[in-house]
């Protein structure tokens, strides 16, 4: 039994995954899981670089933003194929990271967290008031839908293909980064930076690493968002959504991979499912928040690693936690 | 020509001058300690060679390359390890990749391998999970791979900050007070530690407080008072100095 | 975990499933749905919430008097927090969960632009009583409706006044850095150059702003005599305060988003003369009869005056209404859809409207002024 | 037109400042940046008004009353939500404020609607001029009253066994307590004092610019941002940090670019920050 599962678990979520659009054809709950897959990526990408490297971030929604810009600007503006978008976004957005990045040479902790705000800030004004390239607030219309062959991804079912599949991807990257060189020196930095360097790291180096991967998948999300929604306006790109992503990584558990998917699962459903709660709606989720972090400090990234750890009978080496728990916070 | 050398290395913190014009060779394959009072400048000293200190004059020279101007990673890339006197474990990560970390300036591969997940870097991990094996094994730490460090005994600790050192494969490494807060059976596992270090063709510079492990292991001996350099030599020179006896020893009960 | 707060978590639990039972279980009749989609919390709540009182305040009539086709109307309201992707999920939940048979919002702009593509695939008419983009109703969409004249009428009208009747010369545009505020600006400034009038200074203001004097100053430094300010009216009560602060002491106009009776509960003396454009009239004193009456329902109703949002809502639902009684029982979303878009000649509480080809509602622009000590007045056209 | 300015930027300067006199005192004594601070200047802005508008009680009688019920609130909001995660994971306790902060400030929405209220001024708002340049009294109150607070905190934070206690419980806690300090209740204390500081500051801009749900938004992060500019550990430089971030949104709005006038300061910040990474006034890290 316990060997089945260790032998399948992943087939059987990868399975699951994909079947979403053959469970449900409910376009509402389609729309939401493609949602979720964009959040999950974007908790992941900020997951890379708070939860990995401890350099605390409060302005992600930028990348998200630049990122989406990029995708729907080339579509629209200079009419290139909508694939050219999804590969320009990370990259755009990775050499922002890499900007970004470089004032942790001097910076920490929430020093640094001020200065990813003030980008943020940044950032939303120029989406704002550079009308002439990004047509300012009033958005950016006719977004075109990504095709494969004569297949238009156009709706959500079978955008939500490409969703699931990046998220994936994603999650590939984040563990293959983890488990490596690279993700080792990334968490000896978080654990302690002057020890690191005296193992002959660079950690200059790989904190502006860490940005530029966490930007580029940020800004992968980004050209997700756009030709999902197929409309691109500043609202979705202000600090409030960088909080949003904040809040689902710790909800899901810092440094924690599958934490990060179902914290980005739960706080984008959360809010659709309080909808019955009219008025007090937000009351009530700002206050399951409060809940969340009182009473599962770990975030649901514990409990799933304890399920997981239950199921295949192993304690398993994996405890990838800590983060900004330290100094940084 | 020494393995390193420093040449009136200064510096000094809000008008204290913590090291003074200090001149020290250590040559390949020795054992060098450090020896002083309390706030002597040794651990400062340490910080300059590694390069957590900025000299305020002087120079650091390592196999006749001035690496004063280095920074600390780069240092140690060239063959200088370090351990601290201030355990500075990576707490939340198992003792296997503490001492994995501790291999990478040895290893190669760079994102886009470990993305790719080539079968150089698969090989090159594999490799590298090999040697450190063997440099737990060496420490003493045999089965504690899947440990976190955070969870070792102190003793075992302090033996895993060294195997993360010798990770680095240094040809030169720094030991900070080792021996601090050991019990007697830890000290013995460590005096003869050191020594196999040695035997592996590293050099070994020491600060320590205990006088029993500095006489029994030291080829020579520099001793460190506010500052500056008052005696260097053999362990039975520095025992009979004056200058050492009245600043140091004398006091030291 | 405490004991208590395990207790507190499995309440949590289950009143989150309880809820959502209770919200799946349907009614025993079938009502017509009307799904209301709306910032009701974040910046703009304060207008969602009239749209939903607006909105709610006709159907409340509409029951009253019978219903559509014998059956009973009932909304149901969602908050979209002025975010796009928050709006779409909003619409979709309407369209598929609670299958409404039509949508009425939102506020803001861009959520619209995000939204209407729901509508669009779904196949289900929607109308918005207040999002002004052009763009909205230039896309071919032809589900979309707009009951709110749109900027480019409004700000024409009120540069035109301000030129030819009030004789400014230097006039100044302060405007909030969103779509409507941009939107309102860009037909300002493009209408001041066709009149070869030049604005002395164009300033911009972030939503959430709060203090306005530097830009403000900036105004009165370039020495201007007329301030058009294209905002919502809460910063415009700000800005009233904080000119009359920094003794910028000019004429102040600006578009449909001021009328609200708490902008002189907020400014006070400051926005004694302020004109704004506007299709309703606010004052129960002059008002035709359609709106006095709707002034008089709506205050009885809630305690409070409406502002023009309620009054665009309300005349939204009302022309809804009209148009599912002429489509028929069946209530096929194509022929409401049809029967929305040929609207003539409705006589609302916000004028007499007629939708045109696009789907935006056509009518006379009114220019009202804040009389001293509150109220409105009619200053164009002259009567 | 530029001393102008500089007097507009030091009135919404001194708001932003008294904003964050209570991040600073947060951090000081609980190591985390609070971001419902913005919430306690709603809670005092509407308990004010509450007294003073909806119950009619004299404003001299209104403003202890609101500064009391703010105590009280504060009190019951860090024994729910902040209490808990002493000793816990510092990230934790920053999200512990965020959802907190949603949660007041909805739950504000839900009892008191969206719309902002009206509040009547007490200093006076009839401009005054000087030479050439306008001054608004109640602004003059404004700086005058965030400096006075400043001095007094001081004063508390050095000069008082309870202060001192406060300071040396956020410094170590586990020593603090062997010392004999009351660690929970010194926090506490903090918490209440810090939330009446916030209080001040909503009650003293509510009539400048009006009480509302989400009132606190803007101000917050602008106390945040001020307060990290200023130097965490000083609420001298909170103050400072508040009047420079003032002055320069309205220097930005004046003479550069409205349109990127947060962006030109947030510009400036991450420009000092860069220089001086431990904020003007912080000590080295």
């Amino acid at each position: 039994m316990k060997n089945l599962y260790r032998k399948y678990r992943t087939v059987a979520l990868l399975l699951l995954a994909y079947a979403v659009p053959v469970l449900t054809r409910d376009p509402y709950v389609l729309h939401l899981a493609n949602m979720a897959c964009i959040f999950a990526i974007l908790t992941l990408s900020l997951n890379i670089l708070t939860g990995f490297t401890g350099q605390f971030s409060v302005g992600h929604a930028a990348f998200y933003g630049i990122g989406a810009y990029t995708s729907s600007l080339l579509a629209v503006k200079a009419g290139a194929p909508v694939w050219l978008g999804f590969l320009a976004a990370p990259v755009v957005a990775a050499v922002f990271g890499i900007l970004l990045g470089l004032p942790t040479l001097r910076l920490r902790g929430f020093y640094l967290g001020v200065v990813t705000l003030g980008f943020g800030e940044i950032m939303y004004q120029v989406f704002v008031n550079w009308i002439s390239l990004t047509n300012g607030p009033k958005g950016l219309t006719g977004v075109p839908a990504p095709r494969i062959g004569s297949i238009v991804l156009d709706t959500y079912g079978s955008y939500y293909f490409l969703s699931i599949t990046l998220l994936v991807l994603t999650i590939v990257v984040a563990y293959r980064l983890l488990y490596s060189r690279v993700g080792r020196a990334l968490l000896a930095i978080r654990e302690n930076e002057t020890a690191a360097e005296a193992m002959g790291i660079n950690s200059t180096y790989y904190k502006v690493m860490a940005f530029c991967v966490s930007a580029a998948l940020a800004g992968m999300a980004g050209a997700l968002y756009a030709h999902e929604i197929m409309f691109v306006s500043p609202e979705s790109f202000v600090n409030a959504e960088s909080v949003s992503i904040l809040s689902m990584m710790v909800v899901g558990g810092i440094g924690s991979i599958p934490g990060s998917v179902v914290g980005a699962i739960t706080l984008t459903l959360v809010p659709e499912y309080l909808r019955s709660f009219g008025d007090l709606r937000l009351v009530v989720y700002g206050l399951a928040i409060v809940l969340m972090v009182i009473y599962s400090p770990q975030g649901i990234g514990g409990w799933i690693t304890r399920v997981d750890q239950y199921l295949s009978g192993t304690a398993i080496r994996k405890p990838v936690r800590g983060g900004v728990e330290r100094g940084a916070a | 020509m020494a393995l390193l050398e420093t040449q009136g290395l200064s510096i000094s913190f809000g008008g204290v001058h913590a090291v003074q014009g200090v001149d020290l060779q250590v040559e390949k394959g020795e054992i060098f300690t450090i020896i002083g009072p309390n706030g002597a400048g040794k651990t400062t000293f340490f910080n300059l060679v590694t390069g957590y200190y900025k000299a305020n004059s002087g120079r650091v020279i390592f196999k006749g390359d001035d690496i004063t101007h280095l920074a600390p990673y780069h240092r140690t890339k060239k063959g200088i390890g370090r351990s601290f006197q201030v355990l500075m474990l990576f707490r939340d990560m198992t003792v296997l990749d503490n001492a994995m970390v501790g291999l990478h300036c040895r290893l190669k591969s760079n994102l886009a391998g470990a993305l790719l997940r080539t079968s150089a870097t698969v090989r090159e991990e594999a490799e590298g999970r090999e040697k450190v094996r063997q440099l737990l094994h060496f420490v003493g730490l045999d089965g504690k791979e899947h440990e976190m460090a955070k969870n070792l005994s102190y003793g075992q600790q302090k033996r895993l900050d060294i195997a993360r050192a010798l990770a680095t494969d240094p040809e030169i490494l720094l030991l900070d007070e080792p021996a601090a807060g050991l019990n007697t059976q830890d000290l013995a596992s460590l005096t003869d530690m050191i020594q196999r270090i040695r035997d592996r063709g590293i050099t070994v510079l020491l600060i320590e407080h205990k006088m029993d492990l500095v006489m029994s292991i030291s080829d020579r001996i520099m001793v460190l008072n506010f500052g500056k350099k008052i005696a260097e030599g053999t362990p039975d020179e520095v025992r009979q100095n004056e200058a050492v006896i009245e600043a140091y020893l004398g006091k030291e009960e | 975990m405490g004991k208590v707060g395990k207790l507190v978590a499995a309440a949590l639990v289950l009143v989150f499933i309880a809820s959502f039972a209770a919200g799946c279980s349907s009614p025993k009749k079938d009502p017509i749905k009307i799904g209301i989609v709306a910032p009701l919390s974040g910046g703009a709540a304060m207008v969602g919430d009239t749209q939903v009182k607006g909105v709610a305040l006709a159907i409340k009539q509409i029951n009253a008097a019978g219903g559509i086709h014998g059956r009973e109307v009932i909304y149901i309201a969602e908050d979209d927090e002025q975010i796009p992707a928050k709006s779409v999920s909003a619409v979709n939940k309407l369209v598929y969960n609670d299958k409404v048979d039509a949508v009425i919002g939102t506020v803001n702009s861009s959520a619209t632009l995000a939204n209407m593509e729901v509508t669009r695939k779904a196949g289900v008419p929607q109308i918005t009583p207040i999002s002004s983009n052009p763009k909205i109703t230039k896309l071919g969409n032809e589900w979309i409706f707009r009951l709110q004249a749109s900027d480019e009428h409004q700000a024409r009208a009120i540069v035109d006044y301000a030129v030819n009747e009030l004789k400014i010369k230097k006039p100044a545009v302060i405007y909030q850095s969103d779509d409507y505020g941009t939107g309102g600006k860009d037909v300002i400034v493009d209408r001041l150059k066709e009149l070869n009038v030049n604005p002395v200074a164009v300033e911009a203001f972030a939503p959430d702003a709060q203090d306005m004097t530097g830009q403000l100053l900036k105004i009165k430094n370039a020495g201007a005599d007329g301030l058009f300010m294209w905002t919502m009216y809460a910063q415009a009560a700000l800005i009233a305060r904080q000119a009359r602060q920094i003794g910028l002491d000019v004429q102040l106009m600006g578009g449909g988003g001021l009328t609200n009776p708490k902008l002189v509960e907020l400014a006070g003396d400051a926005a004694y003369g302020l004109l704004n454009t506007q299709t309703f009239f606010p004052d129960k004193e002059g008002a035709s009869p359609e709106a006095a009456a709707f002034i008089d329902a709506y205050e009885k109703e809630y305690g409070m005056l409406p502002d023009s949002n309620a009054a665009m809502s309300y005349d939204s639902m009302m022309i809804l209404a009209k148009a599912m009684e002429a489509a028929g029982p069946s209530l096929d979303k194509k022929k409401v859809r049809d029967a929305i878009a040929a609207t003539r000649d409705y006589r609302g509480v916000t004028g007499v409207i007629t939708i045109d080809e696009y789907g935006d509602a056509n009518r006379d622009i009114l220019i009202i002024r804040v009389k001293v000590g509150g109220g409105y007045e009619v200053v164009w056209p002259k009567r | 037109m530029f001393v102008q300015q500089v007097i507009q930027g030091l009135a919404i300067g001194s708001v932003y400042g008294l904003m964050a006199l209570g991040y600073a005192l947060m951090w000081q004594a609980w190591a985390v940046l609070d971001f419902a601070r913005g919430e306690a200047a709603m809670i005092g802005a509407f308990s004010i008004l509450v007294f003073h508008s909806f119950f009619k009680i004299p404003f001299v009688a209104a403003f202890p009353l609101a500064i009391a019920t703010s105590a009280i609130l504060g009190y019951v909001i860090q024994w729910l939500a902040y209490r808990p995660l002493i000793g816990g994971i510092p990230i934790n306790r920053l999200i512990a404020t965020l959802g907190m902060g949603i949660l007041l400030r909805n739950l504000a929405r839900v009892i008191y609607g969206a719309d902002p209220y009206p509040f009547p001024t007490v200093f006076g708002d009839k401009p005054v001029s000087i030479g050439n340049v306008l001054v608004v009294p109640q602004n003059v109150w404004i700086t005058a009253i965030g400096f006075a607070l400043v001095v007094l905190l001081r004063l508390f934070l050095t000069r008082t066994y309870t202060g001192k206690a406060m300071r040396a419980a956020a410094q170590d806690r586990e020593t603090a307590a062997l010392m004999g300090i009351r660690v929970k209740q010194s926090m506490a204390l903090t918490f209440v004092l810090a939330t009446c500081l916030g209080a001040i500051a909503g009650l003293l801009v509510a009539p400048v610019y009006f009480v509302r749900a989400d009132m606190g938004l803007s101000i917050g992060l602008r106390g945040f941002a001020s307060a990290v500019l200023g130097g965490l550990d000083s609420v001298t430089g909170a103050m400072i940090g508040g009047l420079l971030l003032g002055v320069t949104e309205n220097l930005a709005a004046g003479y550069i670019s409205s349109g990127y006038q947060a962006a030109i300061a947030f510009s400036i910040m991450i420009l000092i920050l860069i220089f001086r990474p431990q904020g003007i006034m912080g000590r080295r890290l």
